[in-house]
């Protein structure tokens, strides 16, 4: 089961986990998360807020493909992504990546490649303004790194 | 009748984020629609030729600019992407 | 900081988290997390419980001092671990690991790395009841490999 | 008096968790209390023998047999750990 969400709205990681935990089966011993937060100071100084461009229903369908490539290579029998787009302040959650599985090795890795995809390869635009102005944020040279280490 | 759609900073260049157009008949290619949106906005043109823009027909990824606009009904220019 | 809960008390692994996500700072953009449950099936048959022993004191001892290990390597800002003990019906949550940082690689491994302690150095006791009987389960080859990795 | 504490499929083995008792004056080492233990219960003595299995002096991990147990006031038998 893969569920993908795009969504404008806040969202609560906690109760969206427990939605996504309550609906496991008996085989289920695992289940792994991340969520990714908009920070609040990043090294460049003080973030006032994110904002999330998208491109409605290519980025589903992009992160719907990443996710089938991930279940391919590891076998989690449940993955759920939440992403956030539009203006997100600091401090709300952007992403929620959280997967299931029978041992934990599938779901660790899951999360990771979900979310390494995500950084590099499904279509987000991200801009970061703070007092100072705003600029576009594009993935990290350590991004493109381990992005490469899943042979994608 | 075609819709150009710009994301990032591309949309900053614009000015906007999608532009329906009737595409010459002669724009056949990708090639030929940077040629043509160049030669009516070079800064646009110069945005969308930078390393790392990506270019999408009908939603799906372009490998090359060779490929046909013909069937277009979607055009979209991508910058680096970044989610997550 | 590191906080480490072992009870004999069901808990909520998405409350836990929540409160746990609810203190961080503005400068946390990760959180990793990893719940462990007790699967009412596994390849040897159907569990109704799974049977937990610890060392009391000893026990959350180590755990700290592995989260310690762990805090050397990665640049996690917190890590909390909760473990249950005693009788634990088929279904419910064994285990909570979760942590902060400021970016994701440091979380995922703090996450990954207590997880694969816990299964060979901290010091608790596990054994599987069903239809069919009681068994002690011992870390498996896989446990000590994962182990290895981390040069423990 | 010295407490000694056993845990996972070594209960099974003694039938009981913990035990407090005088340790006589010659069991100076983990080695002698092994053959201490070995003596008054071989099946006990065999399980604590077995691969695997680890021992605490006062909350400390004994690295080998030859550690003393002259301070002890609390001896753990411990088999292959195994949490999460």
């Amino acid at each position: 089961m893969i569920r993908v969400v795009v969504t404008a709205e806040a969202f609560a990681p906690a109760h969206e986990t427990a939605c996504f935990a309550a609906a496991r089966d008996d085989r289920c011993g695992a289940l792994a998360s991340f969520v990714g937060y908009c920070r609040g100071h990043t090294h460049d100084g003080v973030v006032t807020t994110l904002e999330l461009q998208h491109y409605p229903g290519f980025t589903e369908a992009e992160i719907e493909r990443l996710a089938r490539q991930v279940s391919a290579k590891h076998a989690f029998t449940a993955l759920l992504v939440i992403h956030r787009v539009g203006v997100i302040p600091a401090g709300d959650a952007i992403v929620l990546v959280a997967a299931q599985s029978a041992h934990r090795a599938a779901a660790f890795a899951a999360v990771e490649e979900m979310m390494d995809y995500l950084k590099t390869d499904a279509p987000f635009w991200k801009r970061e303004a703070g007092p100072d102005g705003a600029r576009w944020i594009e993935p990290t040279s350590d991004d493109y790194a381990r992005r490469q280490e899943h042979g994608a | 009748m075609t819709r150009l759609l710009f994301f990032g900073r591309l949309r900053d260049v614009t000015g906007f984020a999608e532009r329906d157009l009737e595409l010459p008949r002669d724009i056949a290619t990708i090639a030929d629609l940077r040629a043509f949106l160049s030669a009516s906005d070079p800064d646009l043109g110069e945005a969308i030729a930078a390393r790392g823009v990506r270019v999408a027909v009908n939603q799906s990824f372009c490998l090359n600019d060779l490929e046909s606009v013909c069937d277009a009904r979607e055009i979209a220019f991508m910058p680096p992407l970044s989610g997550g």
